[in-house]
This record gives C-alpha cells, sequence and structure tokens, in this order.
C-alpha cells in the first residue's frame, strides 16, 4: 500500500469503528441467537453499534447461516451496494466451511468464494460474546494500523 | 352428488373417523376432483408426490379439506415414473395448486398439463436431475460441483469419501 | 459603518445560531440515545455517538443512483439543513431576543419548518428508487395531515393576542414572550390553551419524523423510506439536520408557551450582575429545550410502535383537529364573555 | 439597496424577504462547508449506482417508478365515511350538480339579505 493511501485508511477505519452501523443478513441460526446482542441483556448499542435497515447505510454486513445458491446472488448484489469502507462478518459454521450443510445439494460451501470476508465468528450458534470480541479484534486491528502510520 | 357417492366407485378406506383415503385412476382425477370441489371440498391444502423406485411409479396425492364437512379427504392417482406427466389442477383450484405444481415439477420432474408457469422455485439455475427423486445421488453430485481435488482445503473431505 | 456592521451582523448570525442548533442538537440526540436506552434496561451509547456518527458518515463514500436526478438529489440534504438553521434565526434563543427580530414572525417559522420536509421529499422522489419514492408518498401524506393542527394551533393563539392587546403585532414573537400565554386567560381559557399544548407537542414529534410517526423512513417496512438511497455525506448532513430540527421545535414550542425566565426569581433573593443573569436564563432555555425534546421524542420512542398510514391521518385530522378546534372555541368564550 | 431591506409590515405580521434570502443562502453556505468535507468519491458504473431493491434486479427505469395512484389511501381509509357520503353525493350527471349550484348560490342570497353586511 502506497504510505498516503495506508493513511488514509487508518483515518478511515479509525473513524468507522467508533459507530459500526450493522446491516443484519440474519437467516436460520443468526436471526434467533443473535437478537440478544442486540437487546438489553447484551445491548451492542453501548459500543455505538446499531442495526441499519439498508446496505446502503450500512458498514459491516454480518451474513449468519447457510446461504443457498439462490440467495448468495442477493447477498453479492447487497455487498456491492455498500459504501466503500466495509467490513463483512460471517457468523456461525455455515458460511465458514458450510457447517452441517457441508454436502447438502443446495448451499453454498464457503462465503469467501464469493464475497471477501473480514471476520469470522465461528460457533453453532455464535454466541453473543463472540460477535463483541469479534468487533474488538477490529478495534484492535485499527488501533494497530494508526500506530503504525504515525510511527512512520 | 354427494361426495361419498362420488368416491364409492373407488373404494374408499377410512383411516380415521375424519380422515378418508381413495385411490383413483389417472384418467378420471381431474374430474373427481372437480366433482368433489363442487361437493364442498373448497380446501386444497397440498398436493404431494411420493417415489415408488422399485414399482417405476410416482404418486401423487391431493389432500381436500372441507370446511363444511370437517373431513379431509385424500385422493391419490399412480403415474409412470419414466414420462411423469398429469393433467394440472390450476383451473380447478387456481394459485394454490399452480405452487405445489411448481415445486413438485422442480424437485420431481413431474409434468403438470395446464400449468401456467413452471418456472423453478428454490433452485435457480440447476442443472443436476430433480434432486427428490430416490435415484439421484446426491454425494456424488455436491461432490463434483463443490469440492475439487486440486484444491488443498478440499484433500480432507476427499480423503473420507475415498476410504 | 452603520450598513458594514449591518453586514456583519447579517453574515455571522447564522454561523452564531447554526453552530448552537447543531452542537446542542447532536448533544440531545446522544442524550435521547442514552436515556432510551436506559429506559429500555440497556447501557446506552456514549454521549458522544452523534458526534462519531457523524465523523463516519462524512468519511463514507457518497453514492448517487444512476436514475437519479443528480443535482436535486445533492442539493435536497443541503437545502433541508439551510433551512432548518435559518429558523433558528427568527426563534427566541433563551433570554435574548430572536436575531432578526424585526424581520420574521409566526407565519415565515411556519413555512421554514415545512422546507426541510419539502425537500428531502424532492430528494427522495429524485433518487428515483422504488422504495425512496413509496418514503417520498408516504412523507407527503405525513405534512399534509400535520399542517392542519399547526397552523390552526398557531392562529388560534395569534387571534387571542390580537384581541387582548389590538396595539401589539400579533404574529409576532416578540408579543408571545413579553407577555405568556397562560397568565392572561380565564379558566376556559387556560383549558383550551393546554390542549394546544398537548396538540403543539404531539405535531413536533411528526415534524421530526420520530418513532409512532415515522411512517416516512419506516426502517423494517421501507427500509429506510425516502432516505434510502443516501450515503455518506449527504446522510451525514440529514443526520446533522435532524438533530437541528429538534431544537427548532423545541424552541418554538418554548418560545409560545413557556417563555418565562429564571433570573427573576432569583434576582429578589441574591443581587445578580447582568451576566449571572443572562447566563443563568440560557441555561434554563437548554434545560427546557431537553425537557421539550425528552417529552416529544425519547418518551413517544419509547411507549409508542410506529403507526400505520390511515391512523397517522385519523389521529392528525380527527383527534388533533378536533382538539384544536374545541381549544379555539374555549379561547373565544374566554375572550369573549370573560369566564 | 437598503430600501430593499425594509420589512413589509402588515396589521397583523411582518416579513422582510430579503434579508431573509440571504440568511437563507449563508446557512446554505455554512451547510456546503460542512459537506464539503466529506469524502466525494464512489464506484461510478458498478452494482453500487443500482438502486436498492432488496438484493434483486430492476430491470429498467420504468419498473423503477412506483405510481402515486394509491398515495391517498391514507386519507381515503381514514375519514371513510366522509369519503362514501361525498361519493354518494356525486351521481354523475350534469343536472344534479347544476341543482346543487342553485341551491347552495340561493341559500347564500337568502342569508346574505337577511343579515347580510349593508355595502
Amino acid at each position: 500500500m502506497v504510505e498516503t493511501e495506508k493513511k488514509v485508511m487508518a483515518r478511515k477505519l479509525g473513524r468507522l469503528v467508533r459507530a459500526v452501523w450493522i446491516f443484519n443478513w440474519f437467516n436460520s441460526c443468526g436471526c434467533t441467537e443473535l437478537l440478544p446482542v442486540v437487546s438489553s441483556r447484551y445491548d451492542m448499542e453501548r459500543f455505538g453499534l446499531i442495526i441499519v435497515d439498508n446496505p446502503k447505510h450500512a458498514d459491516c454486513l454480518i451474513i449468519t447461516g447457510y446461504q443457498t445458491i439462490k440467495s448468495i446472488k442477493r447477498v453479492v448484489r447487497i455487498y456491492n451496494q455498500m459504501p466503500d469502507p466495509k467490513v463483512v462478518m460471517a457468523l456461525g459454521s455455515c458460511p465458514i466451511t458450510g457447517g452441517m450443510y457441508w454436502d447438502s445439494y443446495n448451499t453454498i460451501k464457503r462465503l469467501s468464494d464469493y464475497i471477501p470476508v473480514h471476520m469470522y465468528v465461528p460457533g453453532c450458534p455464535p454466541r453473543p460474546e463472540a460477535v463483541f470480541q469479534a468487533v474488538g479484534l477490529l478495534v484492535e486491528h485499527v488501533r494497530k494500523l494508526k500506530e503504525e502510520v504515525s510511527r512512520k | 352428488m354427494s361426495w361419498e357417492e362420488i368416491i364409492s366407485e373407488y373404494k374408499p378406506v377410512k383411516q380415521r373417523p375424519r380422515r378418508i383415503w381413495v385411490n383413483v385412476p389417472k384418467e378420471e382425477v381431474y374430474d373427481v376432483i372437480r366433482k368433489l370441489r363442487e361437493a364442498g371440498f373448497e380446501h386444497l391444502s397440498a398436493i404431494s408426490v411420493t417415489d415408488w423406485l422399485n414399482e417405476g411409479v410416482f404418486e401423487v396425492t391431493y389432500h381436500l379439506w372441507s370446511y363444511s364437512i370437517k373431513t379431509l379427504l385424500t385422493v391419490k392417482t399412480k403415474i409412470p415414473r419414466d414420462d411423469p406427466v398429469i393433467k394440472s389442477v390450476v383451473p380447478i383450484y387456481g394459485m394454490s395448486a399452480w405452487i405445489h405444481e411448481r415445486e413438485l415439477h422442480e424437485m420431481f420432474g413431474v409434468v403438470f398439463e395446464g400449468n401456467p408457469d413452471l418456472s423453478p422455485l428454490f433452485l435457480e439455475d440447476w442443472d443436476g436431475p430433480p434432486p427428490f427423486r430416490k435415484d439421484f445421488n446426491w454425494r456424488d453430485y455436491v461432490r463434483e460441483k463443490f469440492y475439487s481435488k486440486e484444491r488443498e482445503r478440499d484433500k480432507a473431505y476427499w480423503e473420507v469419501w475415498l476410504k | 459603518m452603520m450598513y458594514v456592521l449591518l453586514a456583519l451582523y447579517i453574515i455571522a448570525a447564522p454561523f452564531i445560531v447554526g453552530a448552537l442548533g447543531i452542537l446542542y442538537g447532536m448533544v440531545l440526540k446522544g442524550i435521547d440515545r442514552k436515556l432510551t436506552a436506559r429506559m429500555q434496561g440497556r447501557v446506552g451509547p456514549p454521549l458522544r455517538q452523534p458526534f462519531y456518527d457523524v465523523l463516519k458518515l462524512l468519511e463514507k463514500e457518497c453514492i448517487i443512483p444512476e436514475n437519479a436526478v443528480k443535482w436535486l438529489f445533492n442539493a435536497a440534504p443541503l437545502i433541508a439543513l439551510a433551512a432548518s438553521i435559518t429558523t433558528l434565526l427568527y426563534l427566541p434563543i433563551g433570554p435574548f431576543p430572536p436575531l432578526f427580530s424585526g424581520n420574521g414572525d409566526l407565519i415565515v417559522i411556519l413555512y421554514l419548518l415545512e422546507v426541510p420536509c419539502l425537500a428531502i421529499l424532492a430528494g427522495g422522489f429524485a433518487a428515483g428508487s422504488p422504495y425512496s419514492t413509496v418514503g417520498s408518498q408516504r412523507e407527503m401524506v405525513l405534512m399534509i395531515s400535520c399542517e392542519f393542527p399547526l397552523a390552526a394551533a398557531i392562529i388560534a393563539l395569534a387571534w387571542k393576542y390580537s384581541s387582548i392587546y389590538p396595539g401589539l403585532k400579533a404574529f409576532s414573537l416578540t408579543t408571545f414572550v413579553n407577555n405568556p400565554i397562560w397568565n392572561n386567560v380565564g379558566v376556559l381559557g387556560f383549558i383550551g390553551v393546554g390542549i394546544l399544548l398537548i396538540v403543539m407537542l404531539a405535531l413536533s414529534t411528526s415534524g421530526l419524523g420520530r418513532l409512532p410517526f415515522d411512517i416516512a423512513e419506516a426502517g423494517t417496512e421501507i427500509s429506510g423510506g425516502m432516505l434510502v438511497e443516501y450515503t455518506g455525506r449527504n446522510l451525514g448532513i440529514l443526520y446533522i439536520n435532524d438533530a437541528v430540527r429538534v431544537v427548532v421545535f423545541a424552541t418554538l414550542i418554548n418560545a409560545m408557551f413557556f417563555p418565562y425566565k429564571l433570573s427573576p426569581l432569583i434576582a429578589n433573593y441574591v443581587a445578580l450582575p447582568l451576566a449571572a443573569s443572562l447566563t443563568i436564563d440560557f441555561l434554563f432555555y437548554l434545560f427546557k429545550v431537553f425537557l421539550i425534546a425528552f417529552v416529544t421524542v425519547t418518551l413517544m420512542r419509547v411507549a409508542f410502535p410506529r403507526y400505520r398510514v390511515d391512523d397517522v391521518v385519523k389521529f392528525y385530522w380527527g383527534i388533533a383537529g378536533l382538539a384544536t378546534l374545541a381549544a379555539l372555541i374555549l379561547i373565544v368564550m374566554d375572550t369573549f364573555f370573560g369566564w | 439597496m437598503v430600501g430593499a431591506l425594509n420589512t413589509y409590515v402588515t396589521p397583523s405580521g411582518f416579513w422582510n424577504p430579503i434579508l431573509w434570502l440571504i440568511a437563507f443562502l449563508i446557512s446554505l453556505l455554512l451547510a456546503y462547508i460542512i459537506w464539503s468535507r466529506g469524502e466525494k468519491s464512489y464506484k461510478k458504473e458498478t452494482e453500487q449506482v443500482k438502486p436498492f431493491f432488496a438484493g434483486n434486479v430492476i430491470e429498467s427505469k420504468e419498473r423503477a417508478h412506483v405510481r402515486a395512484h394509491n398515495i391517498y389511501w391514507g386519507f381515503v381509509e381514514a375519514l371513510r365515511p366522509y369519503y362514501m357520503a361525498l361519493k354518494r353525493i356525486h351521481t354523475g350527471d350534469v343536472n344534479d350538480y347544476v341543482a346543487w349550484f342553485i341551491g347552495v348560490t340561493s341559500f347564500m342570497l337568502i342569508i346574505y339579505f337577511l343579515w347580510g353586511v349593508k355595502p
């Protein structure tokens, strides 16, 4: 990466991390398991995360549950429609390796073959704490990036 | 013409107080269903197909329910497996029949004549044989389509399969 | 020389008032989100969250959809924010009279309240996406339905002033502020003005497009309504405009119904220099704006689900409309028969 | 120039349009300053500029247009008794309307002659 480009990316990600707006593509296990993340017990809003209702407002696309061949077309279109500094988080084992649908004829096996995935959160279903740890890792990565840029 | 007389000639089997099965030959099934519709069976709850591989036959079942008579009448008919063609009931029951027939066409390959649109419902751009058929070996299909021998990460799967 | 001063004043005024509106609006938005969370048993975001949101939005790509009318699509948020800031110029900020006190009355404010809605609506239509068109149509219905009680309430109060003080300008906010409405109404008038207050609070919720009446940006139904195609800095400007409008509506209601000052009360205990009394009044004004914003935005957002389009019309033309007419009759009886 | 700056005063209200316009333009400038600090670029010819349609594709611009024929559904639904009464009155043939017109005007004339303000 050219020096200035890295500095710009560090600044953009630095701002993104404090107010991540999530577009959720929750189906199958995601919807039932990931609601506590939003509700008052785990409350993701204390980190500035809110769920937005369309990809054009969102920065982070969370995909949980298996994707069929029909639905992955929509996922790719949704991913393309998101404005640029964007992050994709694959939750649960289904998007990572196909999960328990590894030998089903209708589901796709690896999400990363179709869209670039930045964070994998294993678990079938994934725990809410795992989601926060993933966001924590994103913050960690950005902090390291900023340090590296400021040191230069 | 009450519904008992309509199905009496086809020896109905009474499973339980409100469950009646009746086997109807392929040619007369359309007329029987139309008469049953007028006799009070307004609700087509489902159409399903069972694949009898060894007899080489598809068994198409129409589950009809009536609000007034409060009975579930299951009309069954057999069609040959190699060219599964049957008259569509969309003119009788309309859109509910259309959706069921569309799915059955996609999953079993049964052709419903007279159905306005038999396009795929769940499996978009599907290149394999109809998946619900008993002779469809889905393991091989998945292996070819999703897992390739060359890729490093798929080696583990191939060892499991070849063992 | 005088003109130079005048020109400087005119140029500086929007910046002062804009800064106040934007900063305090964002702080109010942060408090609103924190209180909503606390009321739902959640911890809630830090108070600085709206500033982080806007900073992030300014960093995002600003997508202009392909079949959009480019110039209108980009101009709509700017016009909306400009109109909101201009409205603040005509409103009394705490102890200070409106910066343009002699040059604009309630009718100008009434129209300036509608300009942001119209601008965003035009932007929604200009975006050319099905969701934003449906959202804009809903916003039109919302605006039509809440125009009637808003105008009726303001005219009712203005008529009251014109009948008590024939000399003063009826529609000028300074008359509203100098002689509060509650002091010179009888018993019936008191009830009438009380009804008008409740109607104005309900109107400010729909004017801001907040939860019970946010049919235009309904998140779950039409995924963002008019704001579907806005991203990046356009959305950031709309976010700021939304914050400023909270301050605008709260200041209007504060000026119309609660123009009281705290310093006279304290003055008879301890002698107050002018500066101290001004700051006390200003802080009291900020607190009143927070209270009004809390009632109209946070409470309504936590307590009510989203209404359907016809319920909104039924509420505003039915209940709020009749309530305003009843209040008008009560005020008329109060002035003529003096009960 | 100063003449234009005077405020138009009417018995109940007053307004100064030129000053209003200047203030509006300056606030527009303030909004533009904030707006210009944002990111300008976006990926022009990619999928990004397609209108959001829940992941599906809109074939043509005409399909993206939503007709406004049901925009007043809210009003008709909310004020149904009023609209039904209105519909009954609108019979469609002209002489009914003319009859209504004559009836109303004559009623107004009677009221005017009885209690109307003499010129």
